[in-house]
């Protein structure tokens, strides 16, 4: 769009922020529910996955040679069945941002400020998100560079403080349920959110630097995953697998239990800090990428004036997304992986091998004539 | 000139917020802060709630008057959270739980199941999870609440703090807040215990403020020992020594003390500074088996009665007895829940559980009754280290 | 004939002596324009008109009272230099000239301003100052046309990169150890006849954190200080507006002694803690600024009134809370602490906004609006350098000067973000013993 | 009543920042594409504060899936 670029530094902390955004809230009550005590196994298990997911994107985003998804997609099928492809991918992006925005809402509404109405809740938010994607690729990518340092620091300081009170016998028995359950479950993580980032084909055409970039990406990646793990580990520690499974939150639970010298309680404002850090940059990642997406498919050369009509449609449906908290646990548990499977590996493995192809026939008409 | 609309624009929207109102906001001045509350069931089926709200300009103030610091709320209703609400007929401020320091709950409610009266305590976002649950025992939840503490202003604190102190200094209670509670009642290896409350006096003298005119006042709140749960029912009373044998095995105790009379006349008082639990379960031929190891470290508290402190040998003496009698206190608090109360108030299955997961599967519907078959060896190791300010008990030499 | 040709011949061999040879004086010029002329007469220059000549003389004879170079009043130091720039350009020039003796030491005049004609200097070190960044520089004063210029804000406000923004852009200064300090770095000074105030791009966030005594002082100190600076800035930009959160959205996370004695001092307050928020933080912007404008001698007059009328009467007539005078009075003492008044100005600003998100959405709107600030500052420019490095984009090897600083020669270059050329700073055997 | 003013009067407040600029650049396809996004948006935010039924995007992609045999 207008050549912003951002350091292969800054592009790895807008993956991790992107990988813990409101997975850190939603994975820990499903995982324990159905892994229990192995809760943990499950996510290592679907962070290996997501790293050769990962290998996958870089493939395709080294064919792409500095075309977005969008672009290269209508270069390689043309206008109409690209077009189509297309359509899927962006409403896919479109329907996982207002749901992510309705999480923080659900969040905040349950949690911190019960009275406010949804709505509000959800357009302050999202008037922010506006003003973050109009500044551009840039100062997101700076932005993270500025909240990485204190995310990793409250996380750190969350699980020193919350160290004394480990129960070790909480793990045990390792793999009591078998390995089934632990394996079944582990698609949920591989859901949301690691098949979630096919979003970053949209940016990583605008990272400088094309070597380290795919490390940056895989280490991404890793980390987000190790933060997700270690917070479920941490609910698992000390809440155990059931109270882990009963509570909505889990890990603001866990946060209340924090108690230093009798004195500092109520920290678990720090991990609603780290939500809304984590969760606004997977926003601002969705929501860039949503409209920049939008305005290459429909060949505008800016993004900026599709933000706010946008914005309003995404209020809206995040309002009518689900009509309650049950309707949306079966969703995310049923349907969401199909889902997700179908937006985030097979239309990319499409593409894929589009590209494969198209790569060759250059090739060949290269070789050729010399 | 783009920036500048989108400055006007935001501030414009957070205008428009703002005239929209504060939804949540609530000022310190209306809170009605909750120190404890205290449920029951009432005859005719309904739940009752009393809450115990604390006066803040009679308790952080340089000029005390005659008002009382704390008030009582109380109200019935079909369910705890319908008698929540029932009390703003009552209360000029709205209840604000965050502060809850204790719940007591009530003999009748306790007897019938408590699970279904805690869920909103759980659920509801206003209350934080460090509170205490216990069990009011011989008294009605209300007279409870409504005793004036002296030294402490909050009845609640007095009742958190105490409950503290006695887990920390005595051993034969212990405090357990919400949610290691439901953790244990849902844990099919393990039933808790909850501590019990009582009035020492007069119910209706402690209402008043002069039992904190006296200097010993008449009417005083005490912690007491553990009730036994099978499920979420009380359905018994450990006593003290029992108790103790609990904390023990279970790994809670921190200090307490431990006397017995000496071959001649007297007493021998060790005071128990630390102590280390593991339990383990064992299986032999698919039958299982726990085993305690205790250590304990301690000091000679008190001694009145003849004994040669500076012989190694009587060091050894003491050791050997204290390693008795702290054993007769386990297996005291093991026989009264395996033979009175079929109840696994230690997490003995919890145990087997993590030993043996496919065993556990054949006995976990009906755990309780194999409990009562289960067979636990205790070894108790004790070490006392010093022996205070005095080489030899203070007698008169004959 | 002849004679008059001869006559006038003799004039322009005396015209030319003159000019090369026999006047005592530093810089003269040739007029002759009449316009240009009568403008160079109204400057306060000596006009020399030989007759017969098109041509005229003018002598730099400019003198006026200037108020001498006294110690600085806006931003005082306990250890180092104390002077500061007065009015006068040329002074101002030389108190530079004398801290820096390089001879790539470049000062370039200019004048701005139609009717005022204010000379301007643009003082830089050649090779060591980017060049895109002079260019800019000069880019930007060339295109200003307006009639006066009376202080370096009216440059300020056309040279800056972010119109619309509460961060300053552009540092100012009136102490020459700062300017000097910049220049050194690799910076441009902007001198402004008339105004003690001298201009440096380009300006980072964090540059307005630090003070030139950060130097001067031990490096150990030094870093302390920055660090109880952010600190500061952190306060007084979210006191208030936590202070309002927590005691109305989020009582569970305050202490519950502290829960206790804070709702006894608000019993019978009238105003919710917004209000009240509000109306001390406006009383005191207006105390600070009558205490600016006040004579000195009524000066203490303001302060009492201050102290006893809001600190003590307004509590105990039950107006506001105790624990909100201590909240307004720290939010004050920290915003003091910068030394670049400003930047503290900007805090003031952003502090109501704050307040009012805090009250509507509590710490949500805090946090919301410490991200869109982040994204803000993150998105700014000073001269095509990014507003937030070295910190956003980090930039590694730069940051042993900006929150911490290391001791003189730990600091082997200069930073990076100001200068690609001329790194170096200090030779790494200069502390071999 | 009131939220379907307010957002008719947002609406047509981000025309107003948007639409000159793009009117100005002479860049007429984005102003189509930005006015009936717009446009559309606002008849779907009317219709939702009025509550009137709106069609979920989720159910359908549930139903999809279900009928797949997922």
């Amino acid at each position: 769009m207008d050549n912003q670029t951002i350091s292969p530094r800054q592009f790895m902390f807008l993956v991790i922020l992107f990988s813990v955004g409101s997975s850190i809230l939603i994975v820990p009550t499903p995982l324990a529910a159905n892994a229990k005590q192995d809760a943990w196994i499950s996510i290592s298990i679907s962070v290996a996955i997501g790293l050769l997911l990962v290998v996958l994107y870089n493939h395709i985003a080294t064919l792409m040679k500095g075309q977005t998804f969008v672009q290269a997609t209508i270069a390689v099928f043309g206008n109409w069945f690209g077009r189509v492809l297309l359509f899927f991918y962006l409403s896919f992006l479109y329907i996982l941002a207002s749901l992510v925005l309705r999480n923080i809402g659900d969040f905040m509404t349950t949690q911190i400020i019960p009275e406010t109405p949804l709505q509000f809740t959800h357009i302050l938010f999202l008037i922010v998100v506006i003003w973050g994607a109009y500044l551009g690729l840039e100062a997101i990518g700076r932005s993270s560079e500025m909240f990485m340092p204190w995310v990793v620091l409250l996380v750190f300081f969350f699980t020193i403080t919350l160290s004394p009170q480990i129960k070790m016998e909480n793990l045990q028995p390792v793999l009591g349920n078998g390995i089934v359950p632990v394996v079944d479950t582990s698609t949920f993580v591989i859901g949301t959110p690691l098949l979630e980032m096919v979003t970053f084909l949209m940016i990583i055409p605008y990272v400088k630097d094309g070597k380290t970039k795919k490390r940056a990406w895989i280490l991404g990646t890793f980390i987000g995953g190790a933060i997700l793990t270690l917070i479920t580990l941490l609910c698992i520690l000390i809440l155990g697998s059931d109270l882990t499974a009963l509570n909505t939150y889990p890990s603001y639970k866990l946060a209340q239990k924090i108690n230093i010298a009798g004195f500092l309680e109520g920290l678990e404002i720090i991990i609603a800090i780290i939500w809304m850090i984590t969760i606004f940059f997977k926003m601002v990642v969705l929501y860039y990428s949503t409209t920049v997406g939008i305005a290459q498919f429909l060949t505008m050369e800016d993004h900026r004036p599709l933000l706010l009509p946008l914005g309003m449609g995404m209020v809206v449906l995040s309002i009518i997304a689900y009509p309650d908290v049950a309707y949306f646990e079966t969703f995310i548990n049923e349907t969401w992986f199909p889902f997700a499977i179908t937006h985030g590996l097979i239309i990319p493995l499409i593409v894929w091998i589009g590209l494969l192809f198209k790569s060759k026939k250059q090739n060949k008409t290269q070789q050729e004539p010399s | 000139m783009y920036m500048n609309i989108y400055l006007k624009a935001i501030t414009l929207a957070v205008c428009l917020l703002l005239l929209a109102g504060c939804w949540n906001s609530k000022e310190l001045d209306d809170l009605g802060i909750v120190v404890a509350v205290g449920i029951d069931k009432t005859e005719d089926d309904q739940f009752l709630l009393v809450t115990q709200v604390i006066n803040p300009s009679e308790i952080a103030t340089d000029a005390p008057t005659t008002r009382p610091p704390v008030s009582i709320y109380e109200t019935t209703g079909d369910s705890i959270f319908e008698a929540f609400r029932n009390m703003t007929e009552k209360s000029p401020r709205k209840m604000y739980l965050s502060q809850l320091r204790v719940l007591v709950i009530g003999n009748r409610l306790a007897e019938e199941g408590i699970l279904p009266s805690l869920d909103i305590f759980y659920r509801d976002h206003e209350f934080r999870t460090a509170f205490f649950v216990t069990i009011a025992k011989d008294t009605g939840v209300k007279d409870l609440l409504k005793v004036l503490t002296p030294y402490e202003k909050i009845p609640a604190n007095k009742l958190m703090h105490s409950m503290e102190s006695v887990q920390k200094s005595l051993g034969s209670s212990k405090g357990i807040v919400i949610d290691e509670l439901i953790a244990q009642i849902l844990s099919k290896g393990q039933n808790p215990v909850l501590p019990g409350l009582l009035i020492e006096g007069d119910a209706e003298i402690g209402t008043a403020i002069e039992n904190i005119e006296k200097i010993d006042a008449p009417t005083q709140l005490r912690v007491d020992h553990l009730a036994v749960m099978k499920e979420d029912r009380v359905i018994g009373w450990l006593t003290p020594d029992e108790s103790k044998g609990l904390n023990y095995i279970t790994g809670d105790m921190e200090s307490t003390t431990v006397s017995y009379p000496c071959d001649s006349e007297g007493l021998v008082s060790v005071e128990v500074l630390r102590t280390d639990s593991s339990s383990k379960a064992k299986f032999e031929d698919r039958t299982p088996s726990i085993s305690i190891e205790l250590d304990l470290e301690g000091n000679v508290g008190e001694l009145n009665c003849p004994i040669d402190l500076t012989k190694a040998e009587s060091i050894e003496t003491i050791n050997g007895d204290v390693e008795k009698k702290v054993k007769q206190k386990m297996e005291a608090a093991i026989k009264a829940a395996q033979e009175d109360f079929g109840s696994d108030i230690f997490g003995f299955g919890s145990l087997i559980q993590r030993k043996n997961p496919d065993y556990w599967k054949t006995v976990e519907k009906d755990w309780n009754s194999h409990f009562k078959e289960l067979k636990v060896e205790i070894q108790v190791k004790a070490q006392i280290r010093r022996k205070g300010n005095s080489t030899q008990p203070i007698t008169i030499e004959e | 004939m002849l004679e008059v040709s001869e006559k006038r011949h003799f004039t322009h061999h005396l015209y030319e002596s003159i000019k090369e040879a026999n006047l005592p004086i530093g810089e003269m010029s040739e007029v002759e324009d009449k316009q240009d002329l009568l403008k160079k007469l109204l400057s306060g220059e000596t006009i020399l008109l030989l007759d017969k000549q098109t041509k005229a003389l003018s002598a730099s004879t400019k003198g006026w009272r200037d108020r001498g170079v006294q110690e600085t009043t806006s931003e005082s130091v306990i250890r180092g230099p104390k002077e500061a720039f007065t009015e006068t350009i040329r002074t101002n020039t030389a108190l530079l000239r004398r801290k820096i003796k390089d001879p790539n030491l470049r000062v370039e005049a200019k004048t701005i301003g139609r009717k005022t004609c204010t000379d301007i200097a643009v003082v830089y070190l050649e090779g060591t100052a980017e060049k895109e960044v002079l260019d800019q520089v000069k880019e930007r004063l060339n295109q200003i046309d307006i009639d006066a210029v009376l202080e370096s804000g009216y440059i300020e406000e056309f040279i800056q990169d972010a119109q619309y923004s509460p961060f300053p852009t552009v540092y100012n200064s009136e102490k020459p150890d700062a300017i000097a300090g910049g220049i050194l770095e690799g910076r441009v000074a902007i001198l402004i006849d008339g105004t003690p105030n001298v201009l440096l791009v380009p300006a980072l966030f964090v540059n307005f954190m630090q003070s030139s005594e950060d130097y001067y002082q031990r490096a150990d100190i030094g870093t302390l200080v920055r660090l109880l600076r952010l600190f500061c800035f952190s306060v007084a930009l979210f006191m208030p507006s936590l202070y309002i959160a927590f005691t109305t959205f989020h009582q569970e996370m305050i202490p519950p002694p502290l829960l206790i004695s804070l709702a006894s001092q608000r019993e019978g307050v009238p105003f919710p803690a917004f209000v009240e928020a509000l109306m001390m933080e406006l009383t005191f912007e207006v105390l600070r600024e009558a205490g600016v404008r006040l004579p000195k001698p009524v000066g203490s007059a303001v302060s009492i009134v201050g102290a006893l009328v809001l600190g003590q009467s307004a509590v105990q007539a039950g107006l506001v809370s105790p624990a909100m005078v201590i909240v307004v009075a720290i939010t004050a003492i920290s915003s003091f602490v910068f030394p670049a008044y400003n930047m503290a100005i900007s805090i003031r600003i952003l502090r109501f906004p704050l307040m009012i998100l805090a009250a509507t959405f509590g710490l949500f709107g805090i946090i919301l609006g410490m991200i869109a600030m982040v994204f803000h500052l993150c998105s700014l420019q000073s001269f095509g350098k990014p507003y937030m490095a070295p910190l956003a984009p980090m930039i590694g090897k730069d940051q042993k000067d900006v929150l911490i600083r290391l001791p003189h020669w730990g600091l082997l270059s200069r930073p990076s973000f100001f200068t690609k050329s001329d790194q170096k700073r200090v030779d790494s055997k200069s502390k071999e013993r | 009543m009131w939220s379907m003013i307010s957002i008719i009067v947002l609406a047509l407040g981000i025309f107003l920042l948007e639409f000159p600029k793009l009117y100005k650049k002479n860049r007429k396809k984005e102003a189509w594409f930005f006015t009936i996004f717009l446009l559309s948006f606002t008849i779907i935010s009317v219709l939702e504060s009025l509550e009137v039924e709106l069609p979920n995007p989720l159910d359908l992609i549930q139903t999809f899936y279900k009928m797949i045999g997922f």
